[in-house]
């Protein structure tokens, strides 16, 4: 048997598979799908500190190899995700991680703060690289300075590992990697969606309601591999890779290129036992090529 | 809420752009009510990358019937397949019509537009067995769009067809059809599944002759069982109103609770 | 019959369908397919002073809905290109564009010095853009200052139009449009390709020589949507838009965001008769639509 | 250079993973030459996107064949199309193998490692009726690698085969049972198509006894047809190197011309 442990320092997955927050609910829409145990671990759907509506329907479009969203960031809120979801989902062995949100600096705070009086929860994912709550996909993660601002406030106030999710949408994705390090971030997962557009050639309208929304799937696979090649190469804390990974072999690019763990998105809603799927065929890859521990293959790409 | 990754194309009828199929999947054809739906991968490729979904148009034993138009690239390359290849479906889906029960020896009306034809045959099926008399009003822009007329005669439904160029039937929209006929028959509901500019008019000739309404709404769905929050649409809960996702508290819902879109200008 | 012209000012099309750079090769590559009059332009593969052998193989590697190269600007350089190239191409009643290239801003400025003197181009599409010249996809068009220099420096020697062609890796393409406009820059095109990497995990190799290539092909083509709709609707010069066209539709989409024409690239490797089909699909669209002149549907987006 | 979007095709074999494909394209066949290929587009969506490469296995009249190996999706793809089915390819693209016209009357090698037959075939029959005498060389890893073996012999070709693991023939490299047989045979020139390693090897042995070799390169294709610089390999001409299109150039190249590339550390 090949170990699939990582040891991201903060803390040691089963295995690298992570279901990306936003692609698997609050995890118990997927329970009649697959063994939660068998997880490296999920992330939540993203939470802001109040309940949310997210924004006006179409909220989809389907591109070739990709779906855009511009979902908005619907959600419960702390409180009912407190009461509600966090008691069925933390009997579970595996790690969940919170996906935190904010209209503000000090929301990210507040969310972190309350939350961090409830049990269950093994990290946080700090979202500021959502494109589809302001206009024009305005975010912190575009900017260093922002990131690193966000940050350092929330890393004030968390007791437990801090993720800090970034966006692909920018010139100098290192750059941003590097500020959240600084501002003392436990790890950096990447990448959020791409700001992207779908027009209806018929009605001439956008093909979402909010104009633009976010691109993800295997369509984008290649950039952010790039992008976590980049980074892995040159912070000294864990990456958490991810985009377009709908197999093990997607997988296995992004751990070679660098990744501690990879994160598991579109595919969940393609085949929503896709993550087991991608850990047998790690697994599987791994007995192939006679690798006892996965743990070796990460960042081994001869260039 | 089963997966099947394996279930056989049994049967395939076609007209035009139309066409039948009738997949052996045992578990989930067990556990489906009218109005309720599945999720199909259209190919184990990249593009197109989703799912789609398509209403339960029956069960029979083992076996379920989708009835579907082709719209695009990926109801195009579903059409393609054949008896004895084998679809992942995803399946049963969303909560179906509600009020087959109470319906017992009355008459309804059941209204489909088009593709929306689909549910409504299990509907009609079931409301027999349970001792509902259906009568079925379906719609289409010419008579090639009424593929299924034949079959449901076929089957003793008492049905009345409208085309928009008066092809076929009654000559106009299958809403103008329902509110002449509605006239002389009252029915104890009306089930309508079609286009929304469809539906609404329907809706508000329920209103105004206050029958009870149920219908089946359509959105672009990624996932199909509440994980991507795509499909919602606005519907009315207690005194305000709320985005609900449509795969889960859905398609199906009763008139009053549907916030219809206003027409684009 | 619908009238396809459009006019960007500098330069009146007779139809919005340009062959894009490096995806065309010097024209001649397609005679057995196409009637070149039949375009709207071409743009020959970018050219430097000198003669280039382009990057090591391999070169080309195929991802999802996409396709990453890192072919590295190989070419005849201009002398060979205007005795060999120039007088076999300019008899073609279609806009020919040259797309320049250069190690520095200087030979930029040699290449427009050069071809100046010759006959039979309509105008130079400056190549700041292409990542897979210099280490981590380097190139001006990631900076505004460096794009104004650029542009501003071929500004001074060129007589003919010049249309500045961008990179989409950058966090604010709005900016370094603006700054190409200010720089005096006659149109602008994009997008170049995205910086990407594919990983071959049996190997454990980048699948290409050169590490990193550029993503091109429907993969791309909501987010070169995006960014074309992001500028269009703000600069005072033409945008010529593209990334991922196979279809009229494609076109259309670019078209109704705002782009005057559209440059289709890889299609033309899937289809060498690609431009034609598209121009033809351009026409059945308008006549469907009962569009007289094409021209009236550009920027019709209803946001 | 000639465009056919809707190449029929009009016979299908298989074997395990080994597929041939006969393709009614009456402008391509009259045009084509051995070593020359083929580009083929895989099907209408968007991936995989590019055409695939595929050498001419044979001509006869208005129809060309393919034979190949499933490699990954696009071949896989290719593989379940049926007769009947037409495809969109291009061709016939490359220079071809280059000396047959010189041979006549002399004995010439032919060797193929797996796939790599692929353009031999064609070879085979033209040196045959311009009146040189073809031995063929076929290896592969196991016995089920060899699928033409049968149909070359029938076609009454001189044929030796080997395989990696002895299932068949001489146990080894079809490198190495070439080399055993030069020290018998002295043929006047000899044409290869397979893995580099194993060209490499037999570019070797070519050397070592001056005699004048042939290869069928391969690389990842972008078009086909010169417009995309994706193909090159590196190729001496005149004192120096440079990197050569080798969909124009190409794909055959004289033994002297290669450079190969240095095995991986
Ligand atoms: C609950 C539900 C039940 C349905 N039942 C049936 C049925 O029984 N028979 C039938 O023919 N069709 C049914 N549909 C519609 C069917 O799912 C779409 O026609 C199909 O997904 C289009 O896919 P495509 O790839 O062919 O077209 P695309 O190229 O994806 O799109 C073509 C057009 O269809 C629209 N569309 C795309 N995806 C969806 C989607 N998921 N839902 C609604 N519209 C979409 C697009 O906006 C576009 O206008 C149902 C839809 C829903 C939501
Ligand atoms: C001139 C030429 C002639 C050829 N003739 C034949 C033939 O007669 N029979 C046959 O079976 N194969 C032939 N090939 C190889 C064939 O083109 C590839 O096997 C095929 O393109 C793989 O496509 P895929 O989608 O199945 O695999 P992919 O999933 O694309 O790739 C599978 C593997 O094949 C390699 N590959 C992908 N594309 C190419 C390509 N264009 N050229 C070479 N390797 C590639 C990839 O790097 C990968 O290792 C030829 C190649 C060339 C260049
Ligand atoms: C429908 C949808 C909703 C998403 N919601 C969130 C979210 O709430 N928080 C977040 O950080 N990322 C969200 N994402 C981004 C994903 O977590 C992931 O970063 C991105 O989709 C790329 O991975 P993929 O290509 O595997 O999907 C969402 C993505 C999709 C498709
Ligand atoms: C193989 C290849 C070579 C290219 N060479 C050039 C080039 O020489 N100059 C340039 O400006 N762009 C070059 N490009 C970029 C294209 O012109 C175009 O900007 C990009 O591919 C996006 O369009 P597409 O998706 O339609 O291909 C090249 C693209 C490809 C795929
Ligand atoms: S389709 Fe995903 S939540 Fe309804
Ligand atoms: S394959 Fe495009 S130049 Fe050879």
């Amino acid at each position: 048997m090949t170990d699939l442990s990582v040891d991201l320092g903060f803390i040691k997955l089963k295995n690298p598979v992570i279901a990306a927050s936003g692609t698997f609910g609050y995890g118990l829409e997927f329970e009649p799908f697959i063994d939660l145990n068998l997880l490296g671990g999920f992330v939540v759907k993203g939470l802001y500190f109040s309940p949310r509506e997210g924004n006006a329907p179409p909220r989809l479009a389907e591109a070739s190899s990709g779906l855009i969203n511009a979902i908005g960031l619907p959600g419960i809120g702390v409180e009912r995700f407190s009461e509600e979801v966090l008691p069925r989902i933390r009997k579970y062995d595996t790690a969940i991680i919170v996906n935190v949100c904010g209209e503000s600096e000090e929301e990210y705070g507040s969310v972190v703060e309350f939350l961090d009086k409830k049990e269950g929860i093994s990290a946080y994912e700090l979202n500021i690289s959502c494109p589809n709550v302001k206009k024009d996909g305005l975010c912190p993660a575009l900017s260093p300075e922002a990131t690193f601002s966000a940050v350092s406030l929330v890393r004030k106030i968390s007791s437990r590992p801090l993720i800090t999710k970034l966006s692909p949408n920018v010139t100098d994705i290192l750059e941003i990697a590097l500020s959240a390090q600084e501002a003392g971030s436990d790890a950096i997962s990447l990448v959020n969606t791409f700001l992207a557009l779908a027009v209806d050639t018929e009605t001439r309208r956008p093909k979402l309601a909010n104009v633009y929304g976010g691109l993800s799937g295997p369509a984008i696979k290649p950039i952010a591999l790039r992008m976590v090649h980049q980074v892995a190469s040159r912070v000294n804390i864990p990456v958490i890779g991810m985009g377009g990974i709908l197999e093990g072999n997607d997988a296995l690019e992004f751990l070679i290129a660098g990744a501690k763990a990879v994160e598991v998105g579109t595919a969940n809603f393609v085949d929503p036992e896709a993550t087991k799927r991608i850990i047998d065929e790690l697994n599987g890859y791994c007995q192939k090529m006679g690798i006892d521990r996965i743990e070796t293959l990460i960042g081994s790409l001869r260039t | 809420m089963i997966k099947d990754p394996r279930a056989r194309i049994v049967g395939k009828e076609s007209w035009r752009d139309y066409f039948l199929m009738r997949l052996e999947s045992p578990r989930i054809a067990d556990r489906s009510r009218p109005g309720q739906f599945i999720m199909v991968r259209i190919n184990a490729h990249h593009h197109p990358l989703l799912r789609r979904p398509f209403s339960i148009h029956s069960k029979n034993g083992k076996t379920i019937e989708i009835f579907f138009q082709v719209a695009g690239l990926g109801t195009d390359l579903l059409s393609q397949k054949n008896t004895d290849e084998t679809l992942d479906i995803l399946g049963p889906l969303g909560n179906g019509f509600k009020a087959e029960a109470e319906l017992k020896g009355k008459a309804v009306a059941l209204v489909g537009g088009g593709r929306g034809i689909a549910p409504l045959y299990f509907l009609a099926q079931e409301l027999r067995s349970s001792g509902a008399a259906s009568r079925i009003f379906y719609g289409g822009k010419t008579r090639a769009d009424l593929p299924l007329r034949e079959n449901l005669e076929k089957q003793g439904f008492d049905i009345s067809c409208s085309t928009d160029d008066g092809s076929f039937g009654f000559k106009g929209f299958v809403s103008d059809l329902l509110k002449a006929e509605l006239k002389k028959f009252t029915p104890a509901r009306i089930f309508a599944c079609g286009p929304e500019p469809m539906m609404k008019k329907i809706s508000g000739t329920a209103r105004q002759k206050s029958i009870p309404a149920e219908f089946s709404l359509e959105s672009v769905m990624g996932c199909g069982f509440g994980a991507c929050w795509g499909c919602v649409k606005r519907i009315k809960r207690g005194d305000g109103e709320e985005l609900v996702k449509i795969c889960e508290e859905g398609p199906v819902f009763p008139a009053e609770e549907i916030v219809w879109e206003e027409e684009e200008g």
